[in-house]
């Protein structure tokens, strides 16, 4: 085994992670000879907790970070996940396939999901988008940010509804990549 | 005539996002915050009415982008946007900004804003207003015989800094008329060099002063103050301690300071909350303007204190259209106030910023004890903004009790887990020289400076306390 | 001539006992509690200079008990005793014991205490210095005729109690003249029967009525009124909420009753702080002397509120020998405050008290909130002592801002694992009929009575809140 | 293994840790020949942590409740240690043999180890006393209140000082008890 026996330093850093960590739920780690489980409260602090993200038992101490979210194409992106808002609620998070890529509002401002209204919308659950073909507008002070698909694949989820107002990062649309 | 604000976006965080969702909420106004990822779950977000993410972490993406914030605000249809201090308060854009997108600003117009906000322009208003400036030539002097005739009626000892200059490059102090010529010659001829522009601004050189502002409050016909604040107490020019009313002004200068900041507004036109800054000689017993905040302070607390008028909702309410219908007569301070900014910063590691999670918080209580605080058990200060983490602020019945009430209370605060400058608040607050109430902005360096050779154990512990 | 207190032993616990200690940390008295088993760790205990464990949680071998408390104080050195409210400090032998001590003891005089705890004895008191009592007989009516007189001075309705009854039994409320005698010979000779004595109190019987106090404060030559306070939001004669100044009175009324309280003081040659409480009757907008409290009380803070005058502080100065240097045309009401006593009490179960651990305490803060509490998160209500975990006093330039501040500290503030009455309260304070300040002591139960019938929840949300 | 057994203190931290972690629902911890294993009542964040520290071969993970206060003879009687003064700082806890008795102040008041100034010691260090014999006085308010031996034994500690204020509850003295 190439792991070295933990110290109570590295345990402590392991449980301080959890603790700052908003959204995780439990934690299982078996390392070396130490195994450690943690459950945390539903719905104390903060946001709704996230799904679990405990992978493979050995190995991964710490989890991987959250799924890569998908880059919009427009100007503004929003790489990291907010730390879902309190208040709102309309941020929660999503849960994904493998495949799947999460479309988030790089802005806030209002979402429309046609190019003018009372036009047919630009994409529908089930429908089929190329990388780059626009999925929705977000408004923000009269300036129509074209939102664009960050892979092909087809749309499985629309999150939002038309004229709702989207904070930064709020989840928009998922799509499930080609093979 | 405008109506009544209903809503209001807070475009800040921390202690002062929370100040005015508190106002809002006891006006009835739904309140709207802003935040940042940074932010996410902070009290101000958790306490008000609604609360939208505009961005990351970063200011100028977040907190500092007026289109997110002007944005979020269309998106909402709230009636104003209340900057708060710091970020987007005094920036003369963002007002004008809100003013083309039909919002109301809860500030002054725009270009008061970018009138004051202009260092020149606004000595100019003063000095038309017949409001005290520093000695000096007014503008920029070109040519050497006017400079030479210009410092001669200033007097010594005298400051001459190159137009051009800045950051402390090309000044000069000339302490008699002896050396004046040779100094005034080297100056210009160093800036030509330097700069390709040999004219020099000069000024009285002020050694002994105090930093002392008024309060005022206006709602475009009626301008009344509310005292002043003393907020001598600085270190490197962040203000520690803020103090109402000051400790040494004799009430002759006090109301003659009052008067002054009452007719610059009016010569400026100004609406809102205002702040008109001064500097206060020592050693001439007289007072000059230095510059006007087109904001609400920091250390608006202590006024509100002493007079027992809520300044944040003055404020809505005159954004919302409605007239003062206080007097000045109706203004009476009562008692003294003082303020401790409290920043997670460690004085023995020179004042060195100590972001981390707040284990525990227990805030002081009791008669006359005010806390302005975002934070709370469990709470973890993002390293992205600035250092203050709240402001205790303690009334007295006068000065003394003031000042011992700060002790008690700063001895009865608990924050667990990072580093804060209340031991240090303490230790200035006791100290013989801050209850005299005679010192000057150089006060807290040279505490600091004795410092290091005595040891502060004794001034830390208060009499009767165990710890 | 006494010297200055130097220290001070708090016999009490809770709140009060913090109270004290934060007044003679301000004071740079040394404050040392005494504390029973049930109370080790609690925050008056670790903010005192010293604490000193006296006896198991039991009050009658601890908090009440004479011996252990001036046995600690004798032990300890100390110059004076505070007895807080409750407990020993309307004891009249405790006093007596601590005088004969060498002790000094923060309140009135024993045989003062004695006189004024004697119900009869203080009214007949009240009467010599011309302040109202409640229109009736002066003691107790023997012969039938002498009964029939005085009641048909009092006037109607009114109220016969036998002298040897009590818990209500053997009283009767007489509505009109009509059935006056038949009710009178039948009272008395049930009471002849039950008790074997059939003498009467005869007085008028008020059924719309304020409770309305004064606060008075003395050196023993100088007495002073510090205004009223009003506490007629009652649960089972439980005072919920006060506040200061009284929202009905006139200000022909709020005099009168100002100086009815100080001539009692002077009449009875009171010394230290002390309330004199009065019903107002609604109707006929005429006032009656009810009792003295011999101590500090527990709303004490909403008078500190308005007038600015830290009362224990007074307290303390004149224990320590000090006379008075204020004067009555010093003492200023500004503003209104409300106080709402928390109770950890659950209101869905017929407020049961409700012990247990306070997993988290978060402290409403900002402009004109004060708390007073020994609570803090993690702490344990004990079972043994009553369920107040807290005071929240509002301030407000006028009874509405008041009102409002006070909603809005209710909805901040957050004690989480101990139900409490903080929501009842905000459901009273926000009720409209608390907000016309037009009730009487009735208004509480009827609000309860109401509520049965209509879900609550439209009153608990306050406009603008997102909960 | 490489693994040493974590020491008492290590336990604490991570016990110390679920206190101040307000989330945390459940523990469970193998380390070494330790488990441990911490549930919290949902809903209760804070300090309230229910430790279950799995008593595992290596020595108590926690130390024993005090042994038994021996009861004073005086009226009053301390059956109870009283939860540690945080100020006083007076009336620490004790570690007592199995065979050792602890003498507690039954009431507050002051100390005498002689019946009167200048005169010798009750007991002293060392010394044997037989049941009901006096071991000192604590006077209060003026009345002297003889404080009697519990059981025969030996004086093995001295826990005050002469003329000193005891609070209630105070340990005094300890005896060990004749086998």
């Amino acid at each position: 085994m190439p792991l070295n026996p933990p110290d109570i330093k590295e345990l402590k850093a392991i449980i301080d992670w959890v603790n700052l960590s908003e959204d995780v739920r439990e934690l299982t780690l078996k390392y070396g000879d130490v195994e450690l489980f943690i459950t945390r409260n539903e719905g104390t602090r903060g946001p709704a907790a996230a799904p679990v993200p405990t992978p493979a038992p050995v190995a991964q101490p710490v989890p991987a970070p959250p799924a890569p979210a998908a880059l919009p194409a427009a100007a503004a992106s929003a790489p990291e996940p907010p730390a879902a808002a309190n208040t709102g609620g309309s941020s929660g998070d999503v849960s994904l396939a493998a495949d799947e890529v999460l479309v988030r509002a790089p802005m806030v401002g209002t979402y429309y999901a046609a190019p003018k209204p009372g036009a047919p919308a630009f994409v529908e659950v089930g429908g089929r988008v190329e990388a780059g073909a626009v999925l929705c507008i977000v408004e923000v002070m009269k300036l129509m940010n074209n939102i664009e698909a960050p892979a092909a694949g087809v749309v499985t989820q629309i999150l939002v509804e038309n004229n709702q107002t989207v904070e930064y990062g709020q989840p928009m649309l998922v799509i499930r990549r080609d093979a | 005539m405008p109506e009544k604000l209903k809503s209001v976006l807070i475009a800040n965080r921390g202690e002062i996002a929370l100040r005015v969702v508190r106002a809002c909420q006891e006006l009835g106004i739904r309140s709207v915050v802003v935040y940042s990822e940074g932010d996410a779950g902070s009290l101000p977000v958790k306490l008000a009415d609604q609360a939208i993410c505009i961005g990351p972490a970063q200011v100028n993406q977040s907190y500092r982008n007026p289109q997110a914030i002007v944005g979020a605000a269309l998106a909402l249809g709230v009636d104003a946007i209340h900057p708060g201090y710091g970020f987007l308060s005094e920036n003369a854009d963002f007002a004008a900004l809100c003013e083309s997108e039909g919002l109301r600003f809860v500030g002054p117009a725009s270009d008061v804003i970018r009138r004051m906000g202009d260092k020149i322009e606004a000595t100019e208003i003063a000095r038309r207003a017949g409001v005290p400036t520093v000695p000096g030539s007014l503008g920029a002097v070109t040519e050497f015989s006017e400079a030479l005739s210009v410092a001669r009626d200033v007097g010594f000892p005298l400051l001459i800094k190159a137009s051009a200059g800045g950051g402390g490059r090309g000044m000069r102090v000339v302490e008699t008329a002896e050396t004046l010529e040779e100094d005034l010659t080297a100056i210009m001829a160093e800036a030509e060099v330097a700069f390709g522009d040999p004219s020099v601004y000069i000024e009285r050189y002020l050694t002994d002063i105090r930093h002392i502002e008024v309060q005022v409050i206006s709602d475009g016909e009626t301008t009344l103050h509310l005292g002043e604040r003393d907020c001598t107490a600085q270190r490197r020019n962040q203000k520690l301690i803020e103090e109402s009313p000051s400790p040494v002004l004799t009430s002759e200068v006090r109301e003659a300071l009052a008067a002054s900041a009452v007719a610059l507004c009016r010569e400026v036109g100004y609406r809102n909350a205002g702040t008109i800054e001064f500097v206060y000689d020592n050693i001439e017993r007289a007072y000059y303007f230095i510059e006007m905040n087109t904001r609400i302070q920091v250390e608006h607390p202590v006024t509100e204190m002493v007079t027992g008028i809520d300044l944040i909702k003055l404020q809505l309410k005159i954004a919302g259209g409605e007239a003062l219908t206080l007097t000045q007569e109706q203004i009476v301070v009562r008692g003294h106030a003082i303020e401790c900014r409290i920043n997670a910063e460690d004085p023995e590691r020179g004042f060195a910023p100590n972001p981390g999670t707040i284990a525990r918080f227990r805030a002081p209580g009791g008669f006359g004890v005010r806390i302005d605080t975002h934070i709370e058990s469990g709470y973890t200060i993002p390293p992205f903004y600035d250092s203050m983490v709240g402001k205790l602020i303690c009334w007295g019945a006068d000065r003394d009790e003031a000042i011992e009430r700060t002790l008690r209370a700063l001895r009865e605060m608990e924050i667990d887990g990072v580093t804060t400058t209340a031991a240090f608040h303490q230790e200035i607050v006791a100290s013989e020289r801050f209850r005299s109430g005679e010192f000057n902005t150089a006060f807290v360096a040279d505490h600091l400076a004795a410092r290091v050779s005595t040891p502060p154990v004794a001034t830390l512990v208060a009499p009767g306390s165990k710890e």
